[in-house]
C-alpha cells in the first residue's frame, strides 16, 4: 500500500434484491429491486466522503453492503488494499475491528436489555481487548471521550435521551479503535440543538483519532460541515461526485442543483430560488429507461437522448464527476 | 387474484396430502398394529391375525401400502369400520352434516357475539362495564368446554327442562312432525351444544377484538377522523371497527381447529352424532380407520376454511386485495 | 380433618400475603407497576400460588387417601359434610382429597407439557427465523401441516395407538402436538429482531452467530415467549382435562381434574358436586393463568419501556 | 400585544395548560404550561420548538384532540374562536368547528389516512358530514380537491386507496382532506418532516399557494427554523411547555432576544455559511415531569445568573411592537456574556 492509495476504494458496487418468491419457491418471482446499481468511490485516509440522497436512493444499502451486513451482488470494496467482499468469515471478523458503523436511529440501535456498560464491554470481549477491571476502565474512558457522564454506565437505553443514546452508539463504534466509520444518518433522528452537539463530537473524534468517515445524509446542509468530498445518489446510482466546495458552488447535475435549492435556509431575506421538482422518486424496482432522473428533470435542454441513453458518470473538470448529458455546458 | 387463489388452493391440497402421510406414518410407527385386535387379547389366534394382515394388505412392502392408502383415500374410501361394520365413508357421511351444522351455528355465535362485545368494551374501555365484561369473558375463556356443557345441560336440560338434553332430534316424535316442526325440533336440540361451543369461542374473540380495537383507536387516522368533526359513533363504527375487524377475520381461519377440538367434547357431552363423537367413540373400539378418516377430514376442513378466511381478508382489506404496492 | 382445615387456612393466608408482598416489592419498578396495574393480576398471583402450594403440600392438605374406598356401599355420592367438605363420589372416594391430589397431576401435566412445547417451538422457530432460506420454508410448511390438523384429532390418533398410556408419554404427546403456534411466534420475533439495528451493530462488531442469537435476539424475544407460556399452561390443562374426560388421558385410579369431571358426569342430577368442584378448580387456575398472562403481556411490552 | 394591521385575532390562546398524568409514581407531565398567542386572519404563524417543547400538544389542545385520560386541559385555559371558548363548547358545537372551520394536517401522511377507505371517500367525508353533500356531489368535490392540491389524473386517483400512493401524494391527499370545507384556520403539524427534501419543497410550495388562493390563516408547527423563515409571517418559539419568544419572522431572524432562539439558530447547519464547528446548545431538553425551577432554560443557558435560577421570567416586551421574550436579559442586557 503506497502513501497515495485511498483507505476505502469501492468499485462498481451492485446490490440487487430479488423479488420474493411465493410458497416454497414456486410461482413467479417479483421484479428485481436495483437498490445499488454500479457505485464507485474512494475515500482517502483521515477524510470524509458525504453520501447524500433521498429515501430509496440506495445510500443506506451502500453502507450495509460495505460492512457486509448485507452480501453484495457484485463489485469490490478495497479496504486497506484488501477486498472486503472476498474475505472469508474469520478474516472478516478481524476486519470488523478496523471498520465500524454508527446507525441512524439511536432508539433501536442499542439493545434495550443491555446497560450502557454491557453494550460497551461486548466489543471488548468479542475481540479480547480487555476484561475485568481493565474493561471497566476502558468503558469509563470511552464515555468520557464521547462526553457522557460516567454515572450513566449502568443505565438502560430507555433511561437516556436521544442525544445520549447516539453518544453511546458512537462510543460502541470507537471501542474497537477502528480506522474507518460509516455514519449512516447519525443525526437525522435528533433535535436540532443536539444534532449540532453530535456533529461537533464526530468532527472532534475524527481529528483526535485520524478517523476516516463515510457520512451518509439526506440533507446537503449537514454534510456541508463534515465532508471534504460529496457524492449525490439517485435511484441506486451516483449522479455527481466532487470536492465539497465544487458541489456547493458549482453543481453540475440538475438533481444536485434542486437538492441544494430545496434545503430551507433559516434567513427570511435570503434570495429564494427554490427549484421545485415535479413528481416522486420512482421505485428502484421499476426505474425509468435512459437517465433515471429524466422524468423529474427541470433542465431546459432535456431531450430524447435523456429518455433513451443512460448518461455515464464522467469527469467534467478535474475531480468533478457528473452523470448528465449536459453537465459540461453552463446552465 | 385468481392465480393467488389457485396457489392457495394448491397449498391446501398439499397440506391435506401431508396430513395423509402423517397419519400413514403414525399407523406404522405404532406399537403393535392398530388395525388388528390388541395382541394381549388371548382369544384371537395367530392365524386370525395373519388373515387380517393379509386382508388389510399389511403384509406388503411399505411403499406399496402407502400408494394404495393414498389411492383409496383419493377415491373417498377410508376402509371398513370395525365397530359399525360398514364403510367408514358411510359413517362419516352421516356424521359430517351434523358437525357442520353445529360448527356453523357456533361460529355465528362466536363471531357476532364476540365482535359486538369486544367493540362495545373497547368503546367503554376502563369503565366499570368494561371491567365487568372482561371478568366474564375471562371466565368463559377459561372454563373447560365440556364442563360448561355439563353445567348448561344440568341447568337448562335437567332442572329447568327448557331444552332437550342431547341428540340431534327427538327420537320418538321427530319423524311424525311436519317440515317446520322438524326444523324447530332440530333447532331446539342445537341450542345448548351450539351455545356451549359458541360462548367459549365468543369469549376468546371478544378479548381479541377488544385488544385490536384499542390498538386501532390509538392510530393516527382515528385522530384525523376526529379532527374532521365526525361524531364519536361514526369514528368508532366506521373508521375504527372496520380496521379492527381485519385481524379478527384472520382469526376465523385459525379458530376452526379449536372449534373442531371443542366439537369432539361438546358432541360427546350432548350425544350429538357428529364427527367428533364418531372419532371419540371409535377410540374405545380401537376403530382406527374411523379415527384416521376423521382426522384427515378435519384437516381438509381447516385447510379449506383458512383459504376462505384469506379470501375474506382480501375482500375486506384493500392492501391485500390490490397488492402491497410500496409506491404508485 | 383439623389438619386439613389448618393447613388450608395457612395456605390461603400465605398465598394472599405473598401476593400482596410481591406487589409491594414490584411496584418500585415500572414493569412491576404495569403488571399490577391489572385489576386481576394480584388475585391471579394469589390463586396460582395457592393451588401450587396445595399441589406441593398435597399429603398435608388432603384429609384421606385419594384412592381409598372406605365404604363403597354406604358412603356413595354423599353431599358435602363436615367430614367430607366436597362430598364423596360413586366409589366413596373423598372428593376433596382427590381434588387436592388432582391438582398435582393437572398442574404438573400442564407445566411439563408446556415446557416440552415451548422448547420445541423456540428451537424450531429460532432456527427457521435465523437461518431463513429453504430450512425456514421446510420447517414452516411442517408447521402449517401441524396447525391444520385439529390438535384433538391428532391426539386421538396418537392416543389410539396405545392401549394404556403412561403419564410421561401423555405429557410428551401433548407437548409434541402443541409447539406449532410457539414456533411461528418465535420465528416472527426473530425475523423482526434480525432487522433491528442493534443486531446489525453486534454483527458489525464481529459477534458470531451464537452471540448474536443468545445475547441479542433471544433475550429480546423472551417476553412474548413468557406470555405465551403462561397462557399455554392453561391451555394444556384444559386439553389434559378434555382428554381425561374422554377417558383417554389420565386414567383412574390416579385422580386428575378431568377424569373427576368424567366420573361425575352421569351423576349430575344426584351428585353435581363431583363434577362441579374439579371444574371450578380448573376454571380458577386457568383464569388466574390467563390473568397473569395478560398482565405479563403489558408489563413486558417493550413499547412501554421507551417512555 | 400590538396587532399587526390592527385587526382582531381569529384565534386567541390564553394561558393554555395541558397536563398528562403519567401513572402511579411517574408524576404529572406539564406538557403545555401556560401558553398564550394569537392567530390573525390570513397570516401564517410559525410555532417552532424541539421535540418535547409542547408544540404538538398545543395544536391538539385547540381542537380538544388530546386523549383523555391521560391528558387533560386545566381549567382556566381559554381558547377563543368566533367569540366562544373552544374548551367549554358542547361536543356537538365543537364538532361543527372541527374539520369545518378549523382543520388539521398531521405529520405522518402514512398513518393519518385510514387504509381501508378510498382517498375520495376520506376527502369528501368532512363535506358530507358538515354540508350534507350527496354521494355524487361528494365524489365531484373530492375530484376538485385532488385537482386543487395538484394530483395528476384526479378522476382515477379518487378511487385509489392510500397504500397505492407515494408519501408526497398522500400528504397532498391529507391537505385536500383538511381543506375540503374551506376552513378559516389550517393547523399544519410538521407537515413535511416525514418527507424527502425535494418533496418537502413541493408541499411547502403547495401550502403557500393554497393559502394565497383560499385566504385562510395557517398555523405551521415545525422544528425547522429554515421552513419557518421561508413561509411564516410571525413566529412563536416554544421551549419546555412555554412560549419563550414571539416576533415577526424578519425580526426574529435578524435579532433574536432569547438565548434559546439564538442557540437554535446557531446550531442549524447552513448551506450558505459553512463553518468548521457548529454552535450547539449544551445539555438536553429536560423531562416534562421535572421542569427546572426559575427560568426553564437556565441549565442550558450560557448567560444564566442567580436570578434565572430563582425567578421565572414572564414574557417581556422586547422593544419593538409584537416582539416579546421570556428572558431576564431583556431587562438586564448588561448581564449578557460575550461569546467565547
Amino acid at each position: 500500500m503506497n502513501a497515495t492509495a485511498p483507505l476505502v476504494d469501492v468499485r462498481d458496487l451492485v446490490k440487487h434484491y430479488p423479488g420474493e418468491r411465493a410458497w416454497l419457491g414456486l410461482g413467479k418471482p417479483k421484479r428485481v429491486v436495483r437498490a445499488v446499481d454500479g457505485v464507485s468511490f474512494t475515500i482517502a485516509a483521515g477524510q470524509t466522503l458525504g453520501l447524500v440522497g433521498e429515501s430509496g436512493s440506495g445510500k443506506s444499502t451502500v453502507a450495509r453492503t460495505l460492512l457486509r451486513l448485507t452480501e453484495p451482488t457484485g463489485g469490490a470494496a478495497l479496504f486497506e488494499g484488501r477486498d472486503v467482499f472476498a474475505l472469508p468469515p474469520g478474516e472478516l471478523r478481524a476486519l470488523r475491528r478496523r471498520m465500524q458503523i454508527v446507525f441512524q436511529d439511536p432508539y433501536s440501535s442499542l439493545n434495550p436489555r443491555m446497560t450502557v456498560r454491557q453494550t460497551l464491554r461486548e466489543p471488548l470481549a468479542i475481540h479480547r481487548l480487555a476484561a475485568g477491571a481493565d474493561a471497566d476502565a476502558r468503558v469509563a474512558a470511552l464515555l468520557d471521550e464521547v462526553g457522557l457522564d460516567g454515572a450513566l454506565a449502568d443505565s438502560y437505553p430507555h433511561e437516556l435521551s436521544g442525544g445520549q443514546r447516539q453518544r453511546v452508539g458512537i462510543a460502541r463504534a470507537l471501542s474497537v479503535e477502528p480506522a474507518f466509520i460509516v455514519c449512516d444518518e447519525p443525526v437525522s433522528a435528533l433535535d436540532v440543538s443536539v444534532q449540532a452537539q453530535v456533529l461537533n463530537l464526530l468532527t472532534d473524534l475524527q481529528r483526535r483519532h485520524r478517523l476516516t468517515y463515510l457520512f451518509i445524509a439526506h440533507d446537503l446542509a449537514v454534510v456541508r460541515h463534515t465532508a471534504e468530498q460529496v457524492a449525490v445518489m439517485y435511484l441506486g446510482k451516483i449522479v455527481e461526485r466532487a470536492p465539497a466546495t465544487a458541489v456547493y458552488q458549482g453543481p453540475r447535475h440538475p438533481y444536485t442543483r434542486s437538492l441544494l435549492s430545496a434545503v430551507p435556509v433559516p434567513d427570511p431575506h435570503a434570495p429564494r430560488r427554490r427549484i421545485v421538482l415535479s413528481g416522486d422518486v420512482p421505485s428502484p424496482a421499476n426505474p425509468p429507461p435512459g437517465c433515471p432522473f429524466h422524468p423529474r428533470c427541470p433542465h431546459p435542454k432535456k431531450n430524447e437522448r435523456c429518455r433513451t441513453e443512460v448518461p455515464a458518470l464522467r469527469e467534467i473538470t478535474p475531480g468533478h464527476l457528473a452523470a448528465c448529458h449536459f453537465a459540461a455546458e453552463p446552465m | 387474484m385468481t392465480a393467488w387463489l389457485l396457489r392457495r388452493l394448491a397449498a391446501s391440497v398439499a397440506i391435506v396430502f401431508a396430513v395423509l402421510t402423517l397419519t400413514f406414518v403414525l399407523i406404522h410407527l405404532a406399537p403393535g398394529t392398530p388395525f388388528l385386535p390388541s395382541t394381549d387379547d388371548r382369544s384371537v389366534g395367530p392365524e386370525i391375525i395373519a388373515r387380517l394382515r393379509r386382508q388389510y394388505g399389511l403384509d406388503r412392502p411399505l411403499p406399496v401400502q402407502y400408494l394404495k392408502y393414498i389411492g383409496s383415500v383419493a377415491h373417498g374410501e377410508f376402509g371398513e369400520s370395525f365397530s359399525q361394520h360398514r364403510p367408514v365413508a358411510q359413517a362419516l357421511a352421516d356424521a359430517v352434516p351434523n358437525t357442520v351444522l353445529l360448527g356453523i351455528a357456533a361460529l355465528v355465535i362466536e363471531f357476532t357475539l364476540g365482535i359486538a362485545l369486544g367493540a362495545y368494551q373497547a368503546a367503554r374501555a376502563r369503565r366499570r362495564v368494561d371491567a365487568a365484561l372482561s371478568h366474564l369473558t375471562l371466565f368463559f375463556y377459561s372454563v373447560p368446554t365440556f364442563w360448561l356443557g355439563l353445567a348448561l345441560l344440568l341447568v337448562f336440560g335437567q332442572w329447568l327442562r327448557w331444552l332437550p338434553v342431547g341428540g340431534v332430534s327427538d327420537p320418538i316424535v321427530h319423524d311424525t312432525l311436519p317440515w317446520a316442526g322438524r326444523v324447530f325440533d332440530t333447532l331446539r336440540h342445537l341450542v345448548l351444544p351450539a351455545c356451549t361451543l359458541g360462548l367459549v369461542g365468543a369469549a376468546g374473540t371478544a378479548r381479541y377484538q377488544r385488544a385490536a380495537m384499542l390498538e386501532v383507536i390509538h392510530q393516527d387516522y382515528i385522530r384525523t377522523a376526529r379532527a374532521k368533526g365526525l361524531s364519536e359513533r361514526r369514528v368508532l363504527l366506521r373508521h375504527a371497527l372496520r380496521n379492527a375487524v381485519l385481524p379478527v377475520i384472520t382469526l376465523l381461519g385459525l379458530s376452526l381447529p379449536f372449534l373442531l377440538t371443542g366439537a369432539v367434547l361438546v358432541e360427546t357431552v350432548f350425544s350429538w352424532p357428529g364427527m367428533g363423537k364418531l372419532a371419540a367413540d371409535a377410540i374405545f373400539s380401537r376403530d382406527y380407520p374411523v379415527v384416521t378418516a376423521a382426522a384427515i377430514l378435519a384437516a381438509a376442513m381447516v385447510a379449506l376454511s383458512s383459504v376462505v378466511a384469506d379470501l375474506l381478508t382480501a375482500l375486506a382489506d384493500p392492501r391485500v386485495r390490490l397488492g402491497d404496492g410500496d409506491a404508485a | 380433618m383439623l389438619r386439613t382445615w389448618v393447613s388450608l387456612a395457612v395456605l390461603v393466608a400465605g398465598s394472599t400475603g405473598g401476593a400482596f408482598a410481591l406487589r409491594r416489592r414490584c411496584e418500585r419498578t415500572g414493569r412491576g407497576r404495569r403488571f399490577f396495574r391489572h385489576p386481576t393480576a394480584t388475585t391471579g398471583v394469589a390463586v396460582l400460588t395457592f393451588f401450587v402450594l396445595v399441589a406441593v403440600c398435597a399429603p398435608l392438605v388432603a384429609p384421606y387417601d385419594p384412592s381409598a374406598q372406605p365404604d363403597p356401599v354406604g358412603l356413595q355420592n354423599r353431599p358435602p359434610s363436615w367430614l367430607h367438605p366436597f362430598g364423596t363420589d360413586l366409589y366413596s372416594h373423598d372428593v376433596l382429597s382427590r381434588v387436592v391430589y388432582g391438582a398435582q397431576v393437572s398442574l404438573g401435566v400442564g407445566t411439563l407439557a408446556m415446557l416440552v412445547a415451548l422448547t420445541l417451538g423456540a428451537v424450531v422457530g429460532a432456527i427457521a427465523g435465523y437461518t431463513g432460506r429453504w430450512i425456514d420454508a421446510v420447517l414452516m410448511r411442517l408447521v402449517d401441516v401441524g396447525i391444520a390438523v385439529p390438535r384433538m384429532f391428532l391426539l386421538l390418533m396418537a392416543v389410539a395407538l396405545w392401549s394404556r398410556l403412561p403419564l410421561g408419554t401423555l405429557i410428551v404427546l401433548i407437548g409434541v402436538t402443541g409447539w406449532f403456534g410457539t414456533s411461528r411466534l418465535v420465528r416472527a420475533e426473530v425475523l423482526s429482531l434480525r432487522e433491528r439495528p442493534f443486531v446489525d451493530a453486534a454483527r458489525a462488531l464481529g459477534a458470531r452467530s451464537g452471540r448474536v442469537i443468545f445475547g441479542h435476539v433471544l433475550p429480546n424475544a423472551a417476553a412474548p415467549l413468557i406470555v405465551s407460556a403462561a397462557l399455554g399452561i392453561g391451555h394444556v390443562m384444559l386439553l389434559e382435562a378434555a382428554l381425561s374426560f374422554l377417558g383417554i388421558g389420565v386414567r383412574p385410579p390416579v385422580a386428575s381434574w378431568g377424569n373427576m369431571i368424567a366420573d361425575g358426569r352421569d351423576l349430575l342430577t344426584i351428585a353435581p358436586w363431583i363434577s362441579l368442584v374439579p371444574g371450578l378448580g380448573i376454571a380458577a387456575v386457568v383464569m388466574s393463568l390467563n390473568a397473569v398472562g395478560d398482565a405479563l403481556r403489558d408489563a413486558l411490552d417493550p413499547r412501554e419501556e421507551a417512555t | 400585544m400590538t396587532q399587526p394591521g390592527g385587526t382582531a385575532p381569529l384565534l386567541a390562546v390564553r394561558d393554555l395548560k395541558t397536563y398528562f398524568v403519567t401513572g402511579r409514581g411517574g408524576g404529572t407531565a406539564r406538557a403545555v404550561d401556560g401558553v398564550s398567542f394569537e392567530l390573525y386572519p390570513g397570516e401564517t404563524l410559525g410555532i417552532v420548538g424541539e421535540s418535547g417543547c409542547g408544540k404538538t400538544v398545543t395544536s391538539l389542545s385547540i381542537l380538544r384532540l388530546i386523549p383523555e385520560p391521560p391528558g387533560h386541559i386545566r381549567p382556566g385555559s381559554y381558547i377563543e374562536f368566533d367569540g366562544r371558548n373552544l374548551l367549554t363548547l358542547a361536543p356537538r358545537d365543537l364538532r361543527a368547528i372541527r374539520g369545518n372551520r378549523i382543520a388539521m394536517v398531521f405529520q405522518e401522511p402514512m398513518t393519518s389516512l385510514n387504509p381501508v377507505f378510498t382517498v375520495g371517500d376520506q376527502i369528501a367525508e368532512a363535506a358530507v358530514v358538515h354540508q350534507g353533500l350527496s354521494r355524487g356531489a361528494a365524489r365531484a368535490r373530492a375530484i376538485d380537491m385532488l385537482r386543487l392540491v395538484g394530483i395528476p389524473d384526479p378522476e382515477t386517483r379518487v378511487d385509489d386507496y392510500p397504500h397505492q400512493l407515494s408519501g408526497g401524494m398522500r400528504q397532498r391527499v391529507v391537505i385536500a382532506m383538511a381543506l375540503v370545507c374551506r376552513p378559516q384556520i389550517l393547523i399544519a403539524d410538521e407537515p413535511t418532516t416525514a418527507l424527502d427534501v425535494t418533496i418537502q419543497a413541493q408541499i411547502l410550495e403547495l401550502l403557500e399557494r393554497l393559502q394565497a388562493e383560499l385566504g385562510m390563516a395557517v398555523m405551521l408547527i415545525t422544528h425547522d427554523l429554515g421552513v419557518v423563515a421561508g413561509t411564516a409571517d410571525r413566529v412563536v418559539v416554544m421551549y419546555a411547555g412555554q412560549v419563550v419568544e414571539t416576533a415577526s419572522t424578519a425580526e426574529l431572524f435578524a435579532g433574536p432576544r432569547h438565548p434559546y432562539t439564538e442557540g437554535l439558530l446557531a446550531s442549524i447547519p447552513r448551506l450558505d455559511r459553512p463553518a468548521d464547528r457548529l454552535t450547539s446548545i449544551p445539555g438536553n431538553v429536560p423531562a416534562a415531569t421535572h421542569w427546572p425551577a426559575g427560568c426553564r432554560f437556565h441549565p442550558r443557558c450560557p448567560h444564566a445568573w442567580d436570578k434565572c435560577r430563582r425567578e421565572e421570567p414572564p414574557l417581556l416586551d422586547a422593544g419593538t411592537p409584537g416582539h416579546t421574550a421570556r428572558c431576564w436579559l431583556v431587562v438586564e442586557p448588561q448581564r449578557r456574556r460575550p461569546a467565547p
